[in-house]
C-alpha cells in the first residue's frame, strides 16, 4: 500500500498516525463494500477515531481505487463503490430478474421428471387438479420438458418427458438419481406416517420411446406447432 | 483402589442407590435422559466423566455405570426408549464377554475386539462434535465476513433464465404427492419394541456385529416387561429375518434354542465408499 | 499500483504484457466486486486474452488485497470478495440474521461435510441415534447440505455432501480446509470401519479401575442429570 504515503506529509515520525490512517481506510472499504446503498459521509465518520479526517481517509480510497476495475465515488454526500465506467459492459445496469417456477410449475415438472413418460391426463390424475396450459407451455419454454411422442391409446395423447438440460440444472447424473420413497422420508420430505401402499415411481430413463409410445408423425408437428405447415408446393 | 471395587462389586449386585423405591413412583422421576440423544450420547457423557482419554476409557467401568442407569429407570418404572435397552443389553454382553474368559474358537469376536469398537465410536463421535463446534464457530458469511452489499448483475453470468433447485423440486413433489394420497391414516399405538423399531435399531447395530454375537438372551433381559417378552422376541427376530434376507445380516444356531448367533454379513461387493461419480461440481 | 511488477518477470520490454495484465487485473477486479456470489474462475477465464494466466491474475489481486479492508477468497473453484474478518464488529447485516442450526443438525452438518459422500445410515451409525425428520430437511434447505448421488450399494442409498455455499458461509477455499481434517484422517476417525491400530487397554479382569481413574460418585452421576439431587432422607 505505497499509496498511503500519497496521502499527506506524514514523516517517519508519523509512524502511529500512519497506521491509525491505514485502519481507518481498511474500516471505511469493508462498510462502503458491505451496505446495500451508498453510505453517507457522516455515518462513516462516526465509526472512525475522532482524530482520524474521514475525508483524508476517502480521498486516499479513492486514490487507491482510482485505476481499477471499481472505483470508490461519491454519490451527494454518500460514498459508493462503482464498476469502472469503461467496464461498464461487464456488467448490467438494471437487474434483469431470474424467474422463479410457480408452485405448480415445480409441482407439474417434478410429476413428469418421476412418472415420465407421461401425459397431460395422467399428470392431472396425480395433482388432483386440471394443469393450466401455461404452465406445460412455461416448463417446455424453460428447457426442461419436452415432448417425448404420442401414447399409443385412444386419442393419441402427448408424452412428456424431461430433457438433458433438465438433469444439468439439477445436478442430477441420470433420472435414476432422484430419490425414491426412502430418501423422501428420510430427508424429511415426506411424512414417515405415509400409507403403507403410497410409491415413487423409478422414472423411465430411456431416451428411446417405452413401448406404448409412438413417435410423432409430421402431421403431428405440424397440429403441435412444432413444424411450420408445409406449404403447397408439394 | 478398595472403594472402587467395593462399589463395582455393589452395582453389580444391587442398585447402588438407595432412595426408596416406593416414593421414587411418587416424586417427580429421579432419572432423565431428555438431555440426551441416544444411548451413545449418554455413553459418551459418562465416558468423559471418566476424566481420561478416550482410548484408554475402562469399558468395563463405563457398562456398568451405563447398566446401572438403566437398572435405575426401570426401577423407577420409567420407560426407556427401545434403542437405551439394547445398548444395555450389548453392553451386559460385551461385559461378560471382557470379564469371562472365552476359549478362543477364533469365531467370535474376543470381548477386546468389541471394547475397541465401542470406543471408536465414542471417539468417533466425539471427534464430530468438536468439529461442528469448531465449524460453527469460524469466521461466518452473513455474521463475520460480508459480500457485496450492492452487486451488479454479471453480464458475462450465463444463468438459464428459470431458476429451481433439486430441494424445490423434492419439495413440491413430496407434498403434493402427500396430499394426494389418502390420510385415513391410523397410527398404531407405539409398543416398546414394535417390528419397524427392531428392525431400525437392529440396523444400526449392525455395524457393531462385526463378529458373531449372541444378542438374544440379554435382549430378554432388557427388553421389556416380561408380559411383553414374546412379542419382543418375536419382533426382533422377525426382523432379523429380514434383514437376513437382504444380505446385510447372517444369523447361526447351533442346536434348538442354543443362543442365535448374528453378525453382519460381509460380501465381497460391500464396497464402503464405492461411490457412484458424483454429480454436480462444488 | 507498485505491485504489479512483482507479479513476474516483466522487464522493460515487456511493457506490452504488463499493460494486458494490468487490464487483466482491472476486469477481474471488476467481475468479482460487482458480484455477490463467489464467480466461478472458468467463467473470469473467459473473459481474457487467451494470453493471460488467470490465477496468475487472481494471485496478484488477491496479493494487493491482503492488508485492505476487503480481502479477495477462493471459495473451492470460484473466488470473491469478502470484509476482513476482524472488521466484523463494524459491519452489521440487518438483513440477512445467520440461522441458528440446532445442535443435532451442526452435528449431522459436521459429519457430513467431514465424512462426505456419506448416507443417511452412516450418519445414524455416527450418531447413534435416528436422524429426526426435518434435520436434513433443514441442511438441504439451508443451501449447504446437497444430495450427491447414490452409493453402488444394495438399495442404492442417496449419498449427501455439501455445497459451495458451505465453502462460502465458513470461509473455506476447500473441503480439505475443514479444521483438523488431517489429524481426524490420520487417527481414522473418518472411516466407517475401526482402524487396524485402535485399541483400547485390555481391562483388568477384576473390574480395577485403573490408576488414574476414579470411580463415579453420587455426585457425578447428578452432575450428569441422571440422578436428581438426593433428598434429605439420608
Amino acid at each position: 500500500m505505497a499509496e498511503i504515503y500519497a496521502l499527506g506529509n506524514i514523516g517517519p515520525s508519523g509512524a502511529a498516525a500512519e497506521a491509525s490512517l491505514r485502519e481507518a481506510m481498511r474500516i471505511v472499504e469493508a462498510i462502503v463494500f458491505a451496505s446495500a446503498e451508498p453510505v453517507p459521509e457522516s455515518l462513516l465518520a462516526a465509526r472512525l477515531p475522532a482524530d482520524v479526517s474521514v475525508r483524508l481517509v476517502l480521498d486516499g480510497l479513492a486514490a487507491r481505487y482510482a485505476g481499477c476495475g471499481v472505483n470508490l465515488t461519491r454519490v451527494g454526500d454518500c460514498w459508493a463503490f462503482r464498476t469502472a465506467p469503461d467496464l461498464s459492459f461487464l456488467v448490467h445496469d438494471e437487474k434483469h430478474e431470474v424467474r422463479k417456477l410457480s408452485r405448480a410449475a415445480l409441482e407439474v415438472l417434478a410429476i413428469i421428471a418421476y412418472h415420465q413418460p407421461v401425459t397431460r391426463a395422467e399428470i392431472e390424475d396425480i395433482r388432483g387438479v386440471t394443469t393450466s396450459k401455461g404452465t406445460l407451455d412455461v416448463l417446455l419454454e424453460s428447457g426442461w420438458v419436452r415432448m417425448r411422442g404420442r401414447r399409443r391409446t385412444p386419442g393419441r395423447p402427448v408424452t412428456y418427458g424431461t430433457t438433458l438440460a433438465f438433469l444439468d440444472h439439477f445436478g442430477l447424473e441420470e433420472l435414476g438419481d432422484l430419490p425414491g420413497v426412502e430418501e423422501l422420508k428420510g430427508a424429511g420430505l415426506l411424512s414417515p406416517r405415509i400409507p403403507a401402499g403410497f410409491t415413487v415411481p423409478v422414472p423411465f430413463a430411456d431416451d428411446e420411446l417405452a413401448e406404448d409410445e409412438e413417435p410423432f408423425t409430421d402431421n403431428d408437428l405440424e397440429d403441435l406447432g412444432l413444424l411450420a405447415p408445409k406449404g403447397g408446393e408439394e | 483402589m478398595s472403594s472402587a471395587l467395593d462399589s463395582n462389586a455393589r452395582a453389580a449386585m444391587e442398585p447402588p442407590w438407595d432412595a426408596p423405591v416406593r416414593e421414587a413412583a411418587e416424586s417427580p422421576l429421579h432419572v432423565d435422559v431428555d438431555g440426551f440423544e441416544g444411548p451413545l450420547d449418554l455413553l459418551l457423557h459418562l465416558a468423559r466423566h471418566q476424566r481420561v482419554d478416550l482410548s484408554r476409557i475402562s469399558i468395563v467401568a463405563l457398562a456398568d455405570q451405563y447398566l446401572a442407569f438403566v437398572d435405575r429407570a426401570r426401577l423407577v418404572r420409567l420407560e426407556l426408549a427401545a434403542d437405551y435397552l439394547v445398548m444395555a443389553a450389548w453392553l451386559a454382553y460385551l461385559k461378560s464377554r471382557l470379564l469371562i474368559p472365552q476359549p478362543a474358537k477364533g469365531e467370535e469376536p474376543t470381548g477386546e475386539e468389541m471394547a475397541a469398537q465401542l470406543a471408536f465410536r465414542l471417539k468417533r463421535l466425539e471427534a464430530m462434535r468438536d468439529a461442528a463446534t469448531r465449524l460453527v464457530n469460524r469466521n461466518r458469511l452473513g455474521r463475520d465476513v460480508f459480500a457485496r452489499g450492492a452487486p451488479d448483475e454479471l453480464v458475462v453470468e450465463k444463468r438459464s433464465e428459470f431458476q429451481a433447485s433439486l430441494y424445490d423440486l423434492l419439495t413440491a413433489y413430496a407434498s403434493q404427492r402427500q396430499r394426494q394420497s389418502v390420510t385415513a391414516v391410523t397410527i398404531a399405538s407405539r409398543r416398546v419394541w414394535s417390528l419397524s423399531d427392531a428392525r431400525t435399531i437392529l440396523t444400526r447395530m449392525i455395524g457393531e456385529m462385526a463378529d458373531w454375537t449372541a444378542l438374544d438372551a440379554f435382549l430378554l433381559r432388557y427388553l421389556s416387561r416380561p408380559e411383553d417378552r414374546a412379542s419382543a422376541m418375536a419382533s426382533s427376530f422377525a426382523a432379523t429375518l429380514e434383514l437376513v434376507r437382504e444380505g446385510r445380516l447372517e444369523v447361526r444356531q447351533d442346536v434348538a434354542f442354543a443362543p442365535i448367533y448374528m453378525r453382519r454379513s460381509t460380501p465381497a461387493a460391500d464396497a464402503h465408499g464405492a461411490d457412484e461419480p458424483s454429480f454436480g461440481k462444488g
